[in-house]
């Protein structure tokens, strides 16, 4: 139980803060930068968290625990603690995190106190759903997620807000509450809701419980009616926040939950959800391709991505799992910086869409060097660490079969024909009729919350086994996958 | 050795018989509270009931059960009913449900359900853990026992039930006392 | 270990160039900018010689080494290091990358003196460089593929480098899709090969690739094949490299003649134990290169661009080097691409020269008799073009004629098939080739040269004209590096890596000389008696040529409208309802269910608690089934 | 222990339980459902009293006690209505009320 404060430092330091902004009478700027301070502060409190985890398997799996008795009688205890996985998605979550509240800071949210509350109210939220231990107590973080994205895009999103929120709303919730249902159930018939305690369950029942909340927040294919309303309508850091960190939340669960704790029912069901992550891998690329505008490129080659994710998760191989893990940290970072970057474009041209763009390369050439450079690593150029992860699930899920990795590989070309056409629609070309001249060059500001994730997907492309040799000792941790995990 | 096997027996027996007759009593006193239309007689028949029951207490050795079930049921909750009863007259007689014929069929399925269900289970399910009771030493349904347990274990559940009886008191004379008020206002308006 | 240091700066000189000119920004002036990109490969250059000499002090058999900077990607049991391995053919390619490139950069300071975005170019050009660094020196297949792609990232980023323009942006896109497909199949072979072997380092992968069973074997070859092909713009994959000559001149004289399309022969020669075991695909990429030398060279002999042309000729060439490889003279087919390297890279530039001083003007049919105002150019590009052709005593003739060779030592239909073709090529070679050099500084001069040629300028700077000539001097002399018959520099040299699996005797060398020199002078004859005695302007139109055999129309058809039409597709079909339609689904859900409810709020309180026990009623019967 | 087993007291408190839930649903004199409701918390308490002595714990008849406590309060609660109810000049029939309909 060494070093549990820092696990509860990292849930209760933002929580604190939200509390504190939501109350005090600050004025705009200064709850935007308190807010900001309090993020590089969760930041720091990572990286310790990142220095005192050891990677070594004669530890236990779970590290930096802290354990406090809750419901007693029912088995329920705050439990939290640290996975590789966790550690690492903890970590693009406040960096990213961070980013937001920067931009948001930068363009001047209405309400600053109630945006920035809810803002560090889901990153209380995210990383609890990351360092839960205790099946309650990750509904609890789960459905906290959804309380501030639900303000957050209801009040401070585009015209068609309402519809967005109310879709997004209904979605998640009959996900989640049939996660509940299997919560509630596995917990009373064993008589605790811990997960370490609780060991692996073979339960059909509840693993599809499980897999419903999770493919509906991911999203994958064709539960994603949400995705491209609340993408277009949600201000633009909200909406990389949304694909980029929340949809990560989902993809840790059916790591750590789905696959890890219901060995049997994932061998059972994985064909089928692999076909619907290669249907969504293929389907939201060719979307990607055709979409009219910005957002609509981005929301659908999450979808993508998602189901690229999904692949590397449902290869249930140390390769697949390692590259999974990865690339949901790759992702993170290049969904909310192409968000971001899609903000700052329709900021300064009024317009997303593609065909009034154009020419924006001329002039302006940070813009053009973050966005080619962002563009490139999400298309996954070899050397990128997009590719490293890539290149792992790919590797991972061609001993389930080489027809899945040809359908990778066919994303792979799609994902550089729609992002190719993204780059060309904004950058190239002649001058679009939104592009005036006085739209002008991302400025120092704007680089500072930009460039921070660029760099640590360029340190991340230099060395990408800092995540995935510091990752997974699952093998050990889980001997029930002994029998297919090769 | 025979005889106190004897003896034993003859207890034995003995006890069937008071257990037969006060089962048979609840459930036909039960059956009577039901079916009279007249409420007046539905009352005394729960008085009935509640006595019996109170027999059942004692052989399952909880003393202070039967006794409080006598005193405060039958005695004083009864009472009451009985004075609400004379106080309405005529006007509490309400003919059986009416309705449709499915609500009533639905009502006789429910009510039958539940009986056989429990009775399934008793009979299939957990024949054999139910046959074997504790051992108990002489004060487990005295006074002194349940007086120890309500002031140490249960202080809590004693505590909220004070608080409910309390509660329930100032209901029942804000109900009587805004009832009062109505009736004078109507009077005075007449 | 000399060489292996010299290695690591060799790779990373031209990534710090990078580095600095993205983070200068505007503090550097644009030259100074061209000067920190030509220094860097300059350095690099500088180091592969070091790395070169220190080898050559060694035993041919303890020429290669493998050193690890770290852990770059892993999983279980999977590690694939950061590594750099040297040895003779990762030497020689370190050579003429940054050789060639260093000449290419100093080259560019003169050509794009005056564009407003130099330092994007020069930093773009230092990226190249380390790209194909790493893809020649990665110690494993990862790495290579690494390379692989950010090869294709530049090719990508420099053919755009003009983004104003609609074309430049649209062969850029083609350029990099169609390396794409290329990188698919390439890491398609790789997902196997790991799934088979559980590794990538070259010399483990390739011990335990002869315990594989055939179909295995074919699979990873057609992979890398697929690879190669699409990087080297051969059949069937070849449509992005003409497309690719909007870039700037020194940009296709460097990645699309030069180095980059030479990568898929590299990959070849470098994996050649895969492909021996799978001598079906060795064929096949030989097939392919007999097959691409030919259609190009017919394109070429129509094309009226004059970088189009070469273009069509490196396509030809590479053919060629496909051909040597893929009959298993390695040693000749990397020989041709060190000579290539060289009168290729001479013909761009030359021609760039060209373009300069005609404001950039392509278009061959508005240039001719440009002998008299540009005299050191013509050398230089007769230079080029001898060597192209074939002819003695330049550097072509010694390094096309041992794949002919080779072609008759292999025997056989298939053997002397890939004969005809290859010297059907050579006499192609011959009227293409010379076809431009009439065209462009023969004839009468076009009105539009006296126009735009500006005499005062001349021939360009001398940062240009200095390239020029030392590609020139190469173009002439590195032919003998290794001459058949007398001695085996080259083949020598790469014996520890790529051993021959033919040997070619002094007859076939002989023969394959005197055919193809006889053939290539035939075609510069040709074209003498059309262009210059006959004084026609243009050949005869042929359909088939002028259109590329339809090769862009074919994948339009198969490819792009299918794609387009796919999305638009599932856009209505699908997308639609299940957006659109899921909500109004929710919508008529969530009032009927209202409906419903309201219809069983009776305010009976029996209704309720009815409810109450049949709920009860049937959670009992629930929970004594599910316990 | 003698006489019968706990099972059979179980039985008793089953069919109490039943009889007075069918009061419950089919009478319509508010009266007798609160008579019938009283039987099913009795039948209730049999049962607890029954397993408080299977088990040899004292905390079923405490239950059992709390039952009788809440089951008072009920009666003053529902019998304070049905007054009121009387002396607003309402017909005591639970089916004429039916306020709960939204």
């Amino acid at each position: 139980m060494a070093n549990g404060w820092l696990t509860d430092t990292l849930i209760l330091l933002p929580l604190g803060g939200a509390i504190f902004i939501a109350l005090a009478p600050l004025s705009r700027l200064a709850a935007g930068l308190l807010a900001l301070a309090v993020s590089l502060v969760e930041i720091a409190f990572w990286g310790g968290a990142l220095t005192s985890y050891r990677f070594d398997q004669n530890i236990p799996f779970v590290q930096l625990e802290d354990r406090t008795t809750w419901f007693g009688e029912l088995g329920i205890s705050y439990h939290v603690g640290f996975t590789g996985p966790a550690l690492w998605l903890t970590g693009m979550a406040a960096v990213t995190m961070t980013a937001a509240i920067a931009y948001a800071v930068w363009v001047r949210r209405e309400h600053a106190r109630a945006y920035f509350a809810s803002m560090l109210l889901l990153t209380t939220a995210v990383v609890g759903v990351f360092v839960a231990q205790d099946y309650l107590l990750f509904y609890v973080f789960w459905e906290a997620m959804l309380i501030p994205l639900y303000v957050l895009v209801g009040v401070w999103g585009g015209p068609g807000r309402l519809r967005a929120t109310l879709m997004f709303f209904i979605y998640t919730m009959a996900g989640s509450l049939l996660m509940l249902t299997s919560i509630i159930v596995l917990g009373i018939s064993r008589g605790t809701f811990d997960i370490v305690e609780g060991g692996v369950s073979n339960s059909d029942w509840i693993f599809l419980g499980f897999v419903a909340a999770f493919v509906v927040k991911a999203p994958i294919f064709p539960f994603h009616a949400w995705l491209p309303v609340a993408y277009r309508e949600a201000p633009a850091e909200v909406a990389g926040v949304l694909s980029g960190v929340v949809s990560k939340a989902a993809a840790y669960g059916f790591l750590y939950i789905a696959i890890l704790h219901f060995p049997h029912p994932t061998h059972d069901f994985r064909t089928p959800i692999l076909v619907l992550a290669a249907i969504g891998l293929i389907y939201g690329s060719v979307l990607a391709f055709r979409a009219p505008d910005l957002r609509g490129v981005v929301a659908y080659s999450s979808l993508a991505q998602l189901g690229l994710i999904t692949f590397g998760l449902f290869a249930t191989n140390l390769a697949g799992f390692n590259g999974a893990v990865l690339q949901m940290v790759n992702h993170g970072l290049i969904s909310v910086g192409l968000f971001m970057l899609v903000g700052l474009v329709e900021l300064r041209t009024g317009t997303g869409k593609l065909d009034r763009l154009g020419g924006m390369a001329r002039g302006r050439p940070a813009l053009a060097t973050v966005l080619m450079t962002l563009g490139i690593i999400a298309l996954a150029v070899p050397g990128s660490s997009a590719f490293a992860g890539e290149f792992m699930i790919l590797t991972g899920v061609f001993t389930s079969g080489w027809g899945w990795s040809v359908v990778g590989a066919i994303a792979i070309v799609l994902a550089a024909m729609y992002m190719l056409r993204l780059i060309s629609a904004v950058l190239h070309r002649s001058k679009g009729s939104a592009v005036d001249d006085d739209a002008r060059d991302l400025r120092l500001p704007e680089l500072a919350f930009i460039l921070p994730l660029v760099a640590c997907l360029i340190v991340l492309s230099a060395w990408p086994a800092a995540v995935t040799d510091h990752n997974l000792d699952v093998v050990n941790a889980f001997p029930a996958l002994e029998r297919f995990v090769p | 050795m025979s005889s106190l096997v004897l003896a034993a027996s003859a207890g034995n027996v003995l006890t069937w018989v008071v257990w037969f007759g006060a089962a048979l009593a609840c459930v036909a006193s039960g059956i009577a509270v039901v079916s009279f239309s007249n409420p007046f007689y539905s009352a005394l028949a729960l008085i009935g009931n509640l006595a019996s029951l109170a027999v059942l207490y004692l052989l399952l050795s909880a003393e202070f059960v039967a006794a409080a079930q006598v005193l405060v049921y039958a005695g004083a909750v009864m009472v009451m009913f009985l004075f609400v009863i004379a106080y309405l007259g005529g006007r509490a007689d309400a003919p059986w449900a009416g309705g449709p014929s499915l609500h009533r069929f639905a009502a006789v399925g429910a009510a039958v359900a539940i009986l056989v269900e429990v009775l399934v289970v008793l009979g299939l399910k957990a024949g054999g853990e139910l046959s074997h009771p504790a051992r108990i030493s002489g004060d487990f349904g005295s006074p002194a026992e349940i007086g120890r347990l309500f002031l140490t274990d249960h202080l809590l559940a004693f505590e909220i039930t004070s608080v409910v009886l309390l509660i329930a008191a100032v209901g029942g004379v804000v109900l009587g006392s805004h009832a009062r008020r109505l009736q004078a206002e109507e009077a005075g308006l007449e | 270990m000399t060489e292996i240091t010299t290695s690591w700066i060799c790779l990373f000189s031209p990534l710090v160039a990078v580095i600095v000119i993205a983070l200068g920004g505007n503090r550097f002036s644009r030259r100074a900018a061209g000067v920190i990109a030509t220094g860097s490969v300059a350095l690099s250059f500088a180091a592969a010689v070091v790395a070169f000499a220190t080898m050559l002090t060694r035993a041919p058999g303890n020429r290669s080494h493998l050193s690890t900077a770290w852990t770059w990607l892993s999983a279980g049991n999977l590690h694939f290091g950061l590594s750099v391995l040297v040895d003779p053919l990762s030497v020689f390619m370190m050579l003429v990358v940054s050789g060639v490139g260093g000449l290419i950069v100093l080259y560019s300071i003169g050509y794009m003196h005056g564009d407003d975005e130099e330092r994007r170019y020069f930093a773009y050009m230092a990226m190249f460089v380390f790209s194909m660094l790493l893809l020649v020196q990665g110690g494993n297949l990862i790495l290579l593929l690494s390379g692989w792609g950010l090869v294709g990232l530049s090719s990508y980023l420099l053919i755009g480098f003009w983004h104003e323009r609609p074309a430049a942006i649209a062969a850029a896109k083609k350029a990099f899709v169609m390396n794409a497909i290329g990188d698919a199949t390439f890491a398609l072979a790789l997902f196997l090969l790991i799934a088979k072997t559980g590794t990538l380092d070259y010399g483990l992968a390739f011990s335990k690739a002869h315990g594989l069973s055939q179909t295995v074997l074919i699979l990873i070859a057609l992979g890398l094949l697929g690879g190669a092909v699409a990087k080297s713009a051969q059949l069937p994959l070849h449509t992005w490299l003409p497309d690719a000559m909007e870039g700037p001149t020194p940009v296709s004289a460097l990645i699309h003649a030069a180095t980059m399309v030479t990568a898929g022969v590299y990959l070849i020669a470098r994996t050649a134990p895969i492909f021996q075991l799978a001598s079906v695909v060795q064929d096949t990429a030989a097939a392919l290169g007999a097959v691409t030398l030919v259609m190009a060279g017919l394109i070429a002999l129509v094309q009226t661009d004059i970088k189009r042309v070469i273009a069509y000729s490196t396509m030809s060439q590479i053919g060629y080097m496909f051909l040597g490889v893929g009959l298993g003279a390695y040693a000749s087919g990397m020989f041709h691409l060190l000579t290539h390297a060289f009168f290729k890279a001479l013909l761009f530039l030359a021609a760039g020269v060209v373009i300069h001083a005609l404001a950039g003007e392509q278009d061959i049919r508005k240039m001719g008799g440009l002998r008299g105002l540009m005299p050191k150019t013509y050398a230089v590009f007769l230079v080029g073009a001898l060597s192209l052709a074939g002819i003695p005593p330049f550097s072509g003739f010694f390094s096309k004629d041992p794949i002919i060779a080779a072609t008759l030592e292999r025997g056989g239909a298939f053997g002397y098939v890939m004969f005809v073709l290859a010297i059907g090529g050579t006499f192609l070679t011959g009227l293409y080739t010379f076809r431009l050099v009439f065209r462009v500084f023969h004839g009468d001069r076009d009105r539009f040269v006296d126009e735009t040629f500006d005499t005062h300028h001349g021939e360009g700077p001398l940062v240009m004209l200095l390239p020029v000539g030392v590609l020139a001097i190469g173009a002439t002399l590195a032919g003998w590096l290794q001459v058949p018959g007398g001695w085996h520099g080259v083949s020598s040299w790469l014996q520890p890596v790529a051993a021959p699996i033919l040997e070619t005797t002094n007859t076939q060398e002989a023969i394959a000389s005197i055919v193809s020199v006889v053939l290539g002078l035939a075609g510069a004859g040709i074209a003498w008696w059309i262009y210059i005695a006959r004084r026609r302007p243009a050949p005869a139109a042929v359909p088939a040529f002028e259109r590329k055999f339809w090769f862009d129309e074919l994948y339009d058809a198969l490819f792009h409208r299918p794609a387009v039409t796919t999305a638009k597709v599932l856009y209505a079909l699908v997308e639609g309802p299940l957006v659109g339609g899921s909500m109004a689904g929710i919508a008529e859900a969530v009032r009927g269910l209202g409906t419903g409810t309201g219809r069983l709020q009776t305010g009976l309180v029996r209704t309720y608690a009815l409810a109450l026990a049949a709920s009860l009623a049937v959670l009992a019967v629930v929970f004594l089934a599910v316990r | 222990m003698k006489g019968p087993d706990v099972t059979w007291y179980l039985g008793v408190a089953a069919f109490m339980f039943a009889t007075g839930a069918l009061g419950v649903l089919l009478r319509r004199s508010p009266l007798i459902v609160l008579l019938s409701l009283e039987l099913m918390l009795n039948g209730a308490n049999l049962a607890l009293i029954a397993f408080s002595r299977l088990h040899g714990g004292g905390a079923g008849q405490i239950f059992a006690l709390s039952v009788m406590a809440v089951a008072a309060s009920e009666v003053v609660v529902g019998l304070g209505l049905i007054v009121a109810m009387a002396r607003r000049n309402l017909t005591l029939d639970v089916d004429k009320l039916t306020w709960l309909r939204g």
